[in-house]
């Protein structure tokens, strides 16, 4: 009861932040038009492999999220703005050391097996994620800093940190750390994976695999995220999730009807889709890193900064940005996303430059060509290996790489890609066998240079797998990016990853291509769908069926 | 009791029930299931020292590829499970055990059982795969009977149909099916969605290349047999053509089809795999797919073994669907 | 018999059939002109002729089945009192099977092999009244007992591999007669059948005309027509040539086709008289019609004989062919010959038993039985291409079975063989340059010794009277006759003393027959050869014989001179044999 | 010879005549184009196609068919009929690898099968129902699995999952031909086991594999093509028909040329192979 007040408060202010930013592109106009109608049935298709688990704190991948965003909800989330907003957290306050953490609970929230949203369940989730045998990759890097919590009453959980972490709320907004029941979370593994229970407007029903999850309606479902267009349970009766791997079937599924809602959109297919007046387009670009080449500087010949500048400014990007994305997306010339408020953009140091180039690898001693038309030096070619991720890039983004390939040729770069599947490709990783690669990395937050870029990052785990693809080994980058997490003061960290920026760019380490690309396309039917500005998934909270 | 005499009529009759008996032995369903064991114990250990040969550690594949991060403890923990620590020729016999009752073993990637993941998907690939070869022999049929009883060009007609419906690669003729009959006249949808509508695009792309081969092997024993002298014979005695196609003509034609429906059942299995990816269709081929993508060992032998244990009902039942048609017994 | 003629729908006495100057072509082809034959009810008329003379084709125009393309015109074409001409398939599909039925040759492949024999009889029945399927099995059961199928009940759900030959063309016969139609077209029912078989078959015919049906009778062997024909009709390159009174047209030929086929008759004709006379008309449209296949009739000129005679002369010179003096010799004996089968349902079948012959040098020994007699198996024995259980093979004196095959080679110039099936026998690959070239030089077609093969290759090749033109064909481009002149000539290249001539001409026209018949014969003359030679034809056994053994299951039941087994059967079945022998009613008047 | 026998031989040889061997029917007619067009482009690509078919031009990107561009341009600007053209070679030489391998295996397996004796024959037939067991895009996975994906390993693996059908066609084909009435008469005749077996049955044997490998090469083009789309053959950029097709169908509804063209000259190389075939094994029978 004590609770209302507040839950009222923040519907409002969430009314009121929808006034201001109506016009943005990345949330649809939720209940612009019409009265929502309870009931029905939505199917959903996703382009995405189908998770192995739907409990997104096992692994922690970006199907993970997109479908745990549907029945699993976070302490706190983010707006367009990219503030901070109460969620399942009403208040939280931090210590002057940052060390600190009291986040208030909302009161009278249950799980949908019962048991009741408290500190204790809180406790329970970060143990859950920072327990070794559940395997959590994104989640347990993002609770890196929490070394213990506290219940300090039912309502109130502490969390203690090891380093003051200005990165903690957006961590915490993720869906990978999202709210999971503690009574559930003490079934084996396997059935938490198959039905994992949340407090969230819906709940996971059936999972046929390599078919469908079947999603029901949470009917005691009180209140979403602080900018949700409305309060209690959700309109839609059940979501139909399925997996449609091939992207032709997908759009023509959407298009006859079959489907409602397709994520993985082909950029050809949302051009046409914009032109239809029975499909909308949903564009939510992810947060964390900008897709981008990341050059090996661990090794020959991308050691030298000058190859590395040569290389990039080999490569003619913005024609095939242009032509092989239909103008859905923008060049970038920035490590992180467009999302994300500090990304520093750099055209001066990205343009297409063939002499350049070539200049520079002058410099560099790549002086000879031998008779294909490649640089050699002591008679080694100047090779790229670039294993390319089948799983990981998207059509048209190895028709880009293809593309770079075939430009970065006449500067004499001889790139050879390699397509391979998702466990060769981090095996190749894993041997260093590589000289340049893309890995998209999604992450709330600047934090996520941290992970990307810090030195730390170079040194493999047990399995082979590192995050530190282009083997940036700057100790004074270290030094920004570790300041610049654990600095609560906003211009100050906004400065210092300007700076972390700024120093990578500089030292050619990648070569940003453009966002992650976010596209979601939809019946005209479709009425109150919107992406959450956490991690871009989309939630159906608001969502309600037109026809 | 007293010691029976060599005439007596119970000895005498041990050599016919050893005939008998004989004659059990060699019935073709006995025969068949004894080599049907064969060859699935075959399958079972040519697929397990295979996969043996795939490059990578299998209990990182359990914990979810090298892109898992996984701890040493873990990986030994794994190693320690699921038996990698042992020798091979005790793995061998370790998994011989475990086929022999039933259990598939446990995905690495879905991370269930893979018996009943098989099972769940095994409905809709046979219904798939036993549709297709009905609707492929409707077709063939259809085409053999009507274009041999119209002239060369009818003839010619039919034939080329045929070779190039054979041509067809399953993709390709899905993708156009799709875009003729989903994107462009709305009729049926392009996703397997549940019931019969979904079955149609489907059924045909996968049925439709069938019938090209089935067409072929028919036509040549449709015009064949419609020259033989029995069908003379029939026509003497007043039959007319359809009569002549249907009550004698169409079963010399549908014998060697019969014959290779076995094969065809192979066939469409690999087809599967394709139209089930495109038309987003749970199924074993879908299921195969993506288990060799991810290295998941346990799934694709489970995979295998089904689909060979399908493969040889399979080739029983049109062995006995042969003999019924042609009591005369197999030349060699 | 019940399966005789009731009331018929068409005026008592009028011809069932009636046929005015019928003309059938294929395109351009003309391969039926001007025929005209009338059918009476309760009689019988053959159409006789050899191979391609338009006589199946006329019989089918009867059935409106002269086959797609046909040109078919006539004055009159009527069956059972109303014309047929000009009718509309349906109107035929009506009429076939109730107004007229069918009698193919070889029922195992004129009855469908997949259906039971009973639902092929009451086809007709299914398809012309209004019987029920009760009815009509009952119909059937009594057709089949009519035409002597015994078991009728067990019969009718048998197909027809399931039964014996005999039996099948009963069946048949019974598909034919279902509706009682007046007039019934058998073409050549007898064709491939045993001579017992054979002589019941006829007798099936005979009884039915008796009972009134008219009878159109198509046949190449004029021996087998003069039991049943009332009247005969000789046909040749599409016209009929002849026509009379069976016994008028058998006793006094007076066309040179009538005396050619009279004379090819084997039955009766003395050991080395010849049997074939040489072609009379050179049949322009017989020779449009097979194209460039060649025919047996136009092989025998005089041009052929002339370089027969030459061949024969060179052949002579070879010392180690003249035997004559050394007659008494024996060059092949079989001693308590056994074999046994398995069949395929496991049971054994002892296919021949004890057989012990002895082959005299330039002498001929007749092995004679019915299908399954185990002749065949024999041949094979003799050629060791079986071993035999028990007994043994001498070829010249030594051993021929027993011995490992690469001892067996060097003896195996000695030993030559003709099949029935001598298509079979070729390499399919070979021309037939070729294929004697291979046997000329021993398989070594590059040997040094294979200088002086051409010359030996022609040599057989004039041996065989066969044209040099057909040198460079494959066997699949020759006619009948022709390939078992290829098959001897291959047989002769490595002047074999013994040659084994497994029903050696079974596959062949009468007249036909007799051409390679007189060959052998001939060259077993010239060359002093030793035949050993079977067949399942009394009559040709009979001609080409000087001793005789007939075979039954497995066993020789009766041997000797062939003169004396003939004349006076000791055996019993010798004597069935003999007495189901087609014979002509005459001594025809032979040509000297 | 029956009247009946000869007519029906004459019949037939009229039939076969009238439709083989002195004519050349329309499908042929197509075929032989068809081939002709594939030696070119496999061995002469430049002939018919002078550009680049890497060469990218992405202002030209997505370009429907046209004069400049005969079957239009894909993703990255690059001319799809020089891709085509150029992509004849890899196809072809795909689809007759694979067969030869196919084949040779076949044969290896066959011949041992037909020639080595019951027990051998037993085993390799045993062998080859264990084979037949896997269909062959399974055999192929799991080919693909173990040396992971790429042109050779698709070749081998199509060739391999080919290969129990031909031995199977092979070993039937060798001991008919071994039981045949002609291998009999040769041994009458005295041949040696060496001479029946060069002269009769190996000939014999092998003549029809020519026919057959020429319908193999149709259908191996289009397996492989199928392992390019399922991403696990030839790899983009390379201008092989199946992995340009599956790039297309990303495109379909935009681009529809982009996977139209590489599909028509897969069926079309198919229908050729398949009818040259035919009429090679008409000619051969009835020559």
């Amino acid at each position: 009861m004590r609770q209302r007040a507040s839950t009222l408060l923040i519907a409002l202010a969430a009314v009121s932040a929808l006034g201001l930013t109506g016009c943005s592109t990345a949330s649809a106009p939720a209940g612009a038009s019409g009265t929502p109608v309870a009931g029905g049935t939505l199917t959903y298709a996703s382009g995405d492999a189908e998770p192995t688990c739907l409990d997104p704190h096992v692994g922690g991948n970006y199907p993970q999220a997109l479908i745990a965003t549907q029945y699993l909800e976070s302490l706190v989330s983010r707006d367009d703005k990219g503030a901070i907003i109460p969620w399942l957290a009403t208040k939280w306050t931090t210590s002057p050391d940052g060390l600190t953490w009291d986040f208030t609970l909302r009161d009278g929230v249950t799980f949908t097996d019962g048991t009741p949203f408290d500190a204790a369940a809180v406790q329970a989730n970060i143990a859950h994620v920072q327990d070794p045998n559940t395997g959590s990759s994104t989640g347990y890097l993002a609770l890196q800093k929490i070394t213990s919590t506290e219940a300090v009453s039912p309502q109130v959980v502490r969390l203690h940190l090891s380093a003051p972490d200005s990165a903690l709320l957006e961590s915490l907004s993720q869906v990978w750390v999202a709210m999971e029941s503690p009574t559930a979370l003490k079934r084996t593994q396997d059935e938490n994976c198959a039905s994992p229970v949340g407090t969230g407007p819906f709940m996971v029903k059936k999972w046929v695999k390599q078919d469908a999850v079947t999603l029901v309606r949470n009917d005691d479902y009180t209140q979403g995220p602080a900018d949700s267009a409305h309060t209690g349970a959700a309109y839609l009766e059940r979501i139909v999730w399925k997996f449609i791997p091939d992207s032709a079937s997908r759009y023509a599924a959407l298009q006859s009807g079959q489907v409602d809602v397709i994520d993985n959109a082909q950029p050809d297919t949302i051009v046409q889709a914009e032109k239809s007046d029975q499909i909308r387009h949903l564009d939510a670009p992810r947060p964390g890193a900008s897709n981008r080449i990341e050059l090996n500087a661990g090794k020959a010949p991308f050691n030298d900064v000058k190859v590395r500048e040569a290389f990039i400014r080999s490569a003619n990007v913005d024609a095939g940005v242009t032509s092989l994305f239909f103008d859905t997306t923008k060049r970038s010339t920035s490590v992180l996303s467009s999302a994300e408020p500090l990304a520093v953009s750099r055209p001066d140091l990205f343009g297409y430059d063939p002499d350049q180039a070539n200049a520079l690898l002058d410099a560099a001693g790549w002086t000879k060509r031998d008779a294909a038309g490649y640089r050699t030096k002591n008679g080694t070619r100047l090779t790229v290996v670039f294993p390319v991720s089948t799983n990981q890039s998207i059509p048209a983004e190895q028709s880009l790489f293809e593309q770079i390939q075939a430009t970065a040729k006449q500067t004499g770069f001889d790139v050879k890609l390699t397509p391979m599947d998702l466990s060769s490709w981090y095996a190749a990783l894993g041997e260093n066998a590589y000289d340049a690669v893309s890995a998209p990395y999604t992450k709330v937050g600047p934090d996520v240079l941290r992970i990307l870029y810090h030195s730390d990052g170079i040194t493999p785990a047990p399995s082979g797998y590192f995050a530190n693809h282009a083997q940036v080994n700057d100790k004074q980058l270290d030094t920004l990016l570790t300041q610049a997490a654990e600095t609560s003061d906003a211009d100050a960290r906004a400065d210092l990853y300007t700076k972390a920026q700024n120093r990578l760019l500089e030292g050619f380490y990648v070569l940003p291509l453009y966002d992650q690309q976010n596209h979601y396309l939809y019946r005209d039917a479709v009425k109150g769908l919107r992406a959450l500005p956490t991690v871009s998934t989309p939630t159906f909270y608001d969502a309600w069926l037109a026809d | 009791m007293r010691t029976r005499t060599s005439s007596t009529p119970a000895i005498v009759g041990s050599p016919a029930r050893r005939d008998r008996v004989r004659r059990v032995l060699r019935h073709p369903v006995l025969v068949h299931s004894a080599g049907g064991v064969f060859v699935l114990w075959a399958v079972a250990t040519l697929t397990f020292f295979a996969v043996r040969l795939i490059p990578g550690d299998p209990a990182q594949a359990v914990l979810g590829g090298p892109g898992s991060q996984a701890s040493p403890e873990a990986l030994a923990a794994v190693r320690a499970e699921y038996g990698f620590d042992q020798p091979l020729f005790v793995q061998y016999l370790r998994e011989l055990g475990r086929l022999a009752t039933g259990d598939l073993g446990r995905s690495y990637a879905l991370n269930m059982d893979v018996a009943p993941l098989l099972l769940a998907q095994l409905g809709g690939t046979l219904t798939l795969a036993l549709l297709s070869l009905a609707v492929a022999w409707l077709l063939a049929l259809a085409l053999a009977t009507w274009s041999t009883q119209g002239g060369r060009a009818a003839r010619a007609f039919g034939s080329g149909l045929e070779i190039t419906a054979a041509a067809l690669p399953h993709f390709w003729l899905a993708t156009a099916l799709i875009i003729v009959f989903s994107t462009g006249l709305g009729l049926l949808p392009p996703i397997s969605v549940p019931g019969p509508v979904g079955l149609i695009l489907p059924v045909l792309t996968l049925a439709v290349p069938l019938a090209g081969f089935l067409g072929q092997i028919m036509r040549e024993s449709f015009e064949a047999a419609l020259e033989s002298p029995f069908v003379l014979s029939a026509r003497a005695r007043g039959e007319g053509e359809l009569g002549i196609r249907f009550v004698h003509v169409l079963r010399h034609a549908a014998l060697p089809a019969v014959n290779l429906s076995g094969w065809a059942f192979g066939s469409l299995i690999s087809g599967a795999v394709v139209v089930e990816t495109i038309f987003a269709r749970p199924g074993l081929g879908r299921t195969l797919l993506n288990a060799v993508t991810v290295r998941d060992v346990p799934v694709v032998i489970g995979v295998v073994l089904i689909v060979a244990l399908a493969y040889i009902v399979m080739t029983l039942a049109t062995d006995l669907a042969g003999a019924a048609l042609d009591p005369r017994g197999k030349r060699a | 018999m019940s399966v005789g003629r009731s009331a018929g729908p068409h005026p008592a006495g009028a011809p069932v059939a009636r046929v005015r100057n019928l003309t059938v072509a294929f395109g351009d082809n003309t391969v039926v002109s001007d025929v005209s034959f009338d059918v009476e009810p309760g009689r019988c008329l053959a159409l006789v002729g050899e191979s391609g003379s338009g006589k199946s084709v006329t019989a089918r125009s009867l059935l409106g089945l002269a086959g797609a393309g046909a040109s078919v015109h006539a004055d009159e074409l009527g069956i059972a009192g109303s014309s047929v001409l000009g009718l509309s398939e349906r109107a035929w599909r009506r009429r076939r099977g109730r107004d007229v039925g069918l009698v193919l040759q070889d029922a195992l492949v004129s009855l469908d092999p997949l259906r039971p024999v009973g639902r092929e009889v009451a086809d007709s029945l299914r398809l012309h009244t209004p019987l029920g399927a009760a009815a009509r099995q009952a119909r059937v059961r009594e057709l089949l007992a009519a035409v002597g199928l015994p078991d009728a009940g067990q019969r009718m759900r048998q197909r027809s591999g399931e039964l014996s030959g005999g039996q099948r063309q009963r069946a048949l016969i019974a598909a034919a007669i279902a509706l009682d139609p007046p007039l019934l077209i058998a073409d050549e029912p007898t064709t491939a059948l045993d001579v017992t078989v054979q002589a019941q078959v006829l007798e099936l015919l005979e009884s039915l005309k008796k009972a009134g049906t008219g009878i159109l009778l198509i046949s190449h062997d004029l021996a087998v027509v003069s039991r049943v024909a009332d009247d005969i009709a000789v046909m040749s390159a599409g016209r009929i040539v002849e026509t009379g009174p069976t016994a008028q047209l058998l006793s006094a030929p007076t066309h040179p086709i009538t005396r050619r086929m009279l004379a090819a008759i084997p039955a009766g004709v003395p050991r080395g008289a010849t049997l074939a006379l040489p072609h009379p008309v050179r049949s322009p449209l017989a020779d449009a019609r097979n194209g460039s296949r060649g025919r047996d009739g136009a092989m025998i000129p005089t041009t052929a004989t002339d370089s027969r005679a030459g061949a024969s002369e060179e052949a002579r010179a070879e010392a180690r062919w003249d035997a004559r003096q050394r007659a008494s010799e024996v060059v092949l004996e079989a001693r308590g010959l056994s074999k046994e089968f398995r069949r395929p349902d496991g049971t054994r079948q002892l296919a021949v038993d004890n057989v012990s012959f002895a082959l005299h040098r330039g002498t001929t020994l007749g092995i004679v039985g019915e299908s399954g007699s185990g002749k065949t198996t024999t041949a094979r024995l003799v050629l060791a291409l079986t071993t035999p259980d028990a007994g043994e093979v001498r070829l010249l004196g030594q051993p021929f079975t027993g011995i490992p095959e690469g001892e067996r080679r060097t003896l195996r110039p000695a030993i030559g063989a003709v099949y029935q099936d001598a298509l079979g026998s070729f390499d399919p690959r070979f021309t037939v340059r070729e294929i004697l070239h291979d046997a000329v030089t021993g398989g070594r077609p590059r040997s040094p010794a294979s200088a002086a093969a051409p010359a030996r290759v022609a040599e057989l090749v004039d041996a065989v009277a066969l044209p040099q033109t057909l040198l460079e064909r494959r066997p699949l481009a020759l006619s009948g006759g022709q390939r078992q002149r290829v098959s001897i000539a291959r047989a002769l290249a490595a002047r074999p003393d013994v040659l084994v001539c497994d029903e050696p001409v079974s596959a062949l026209d009468v007249t036909v027959q007799a051409q390679v018949l007189d060959l052998l014969d001939e060259l077993q003359r010239e060359l002093g050869l030793s035949l050993l030679f079977i067949s399942h034809d009394l009559g040709v056994v009979q001609h080409m014989s000087d001793t005789v053994a007939v075979m039954q299951n497995g066993c020789i039941v009766e041997t000797g001179d062939a003169a004396s087994v003939f004349e006076a059967p000791a055996h019993p079945y010798t004597r069935q044999l003999l007495n189901a022998v087609p014979l002509l009613p005459a001594g025809p008047a032979r040509p000297a | 010879m029956s009247e009946l026998e000869v007519q029906a031989t004459l019949s037939r040889g009229e039939r076969e005549r009238r439709r083989g061997r002195g004519r050349v029917t329309p499908f042929e007619l197509l075929a032989v184009v068809v081939a002709l067009f594939l030696l070119v482009a496999g061995l002469m690509p430049g002939l018919l196609a002078p550009g680049d078919p890497l060469g990218i031009d992405p202002n030209a990107a997505f370009g429907p068919p046209s004069a400049a561009h005969w079957f239009g341009t894909d993703e990255s600007g690059r001319d799809i009929w020089t891709r085509v053209v150029h992509g004849a070679g890899t196809s072809l030489l795909i689809g007759f690898a694979a067969t030869a391998i196919g084949l040779g295996l076949g044969l290896v397996l066959g011949t041992v099968a037909g020639m080595l004796g019951p027990v051998v024959d037993f085993s390799v037939n045993r062998l080859l129902e264990v084979l037949f067991a896997f269909p062959g895009l399974l055999l192929a996975l799991l080919f693909i699995l173990i040396f992971g994906p790429g042109v050779w390993t698709a070749t081998v693996a199509v060739g391999l999952s080919a290969a129990p059908g031909y031995a199977r066609i092979i070993r039937g084909q060798l001991i008919a031909v071994r039981r045949s009435a002609f291998v009999e008469a040769a041994t009458v005749l005295g041949r040696t086991p060496r001479q029946l077996l060069v002269r009769h049955i190996l000939p014999n044997t092998l003549a029809p594999l020519f026919v057959l490998g020429t319908l193999g090469v149709g259908q191996a083009i289009v397996w492989a093509s199928a392992l390019s789309y399922l991403g696990l053959g030839a790899q983009p950029p390379a201008a092989e028909w199946g992995a340009m097709l599956s790039a297309g169908r990303t495109y379909l509804t935009t681009a529809w040329w982009m996977s139209f063209f590489p599909g028509l000259v897969i069926v079309l190389t198919a229908v050729a192979a398949t009818v040259l075939g035919r009429a090679i094994e008409r000619r051969a029978r009835y020559a």
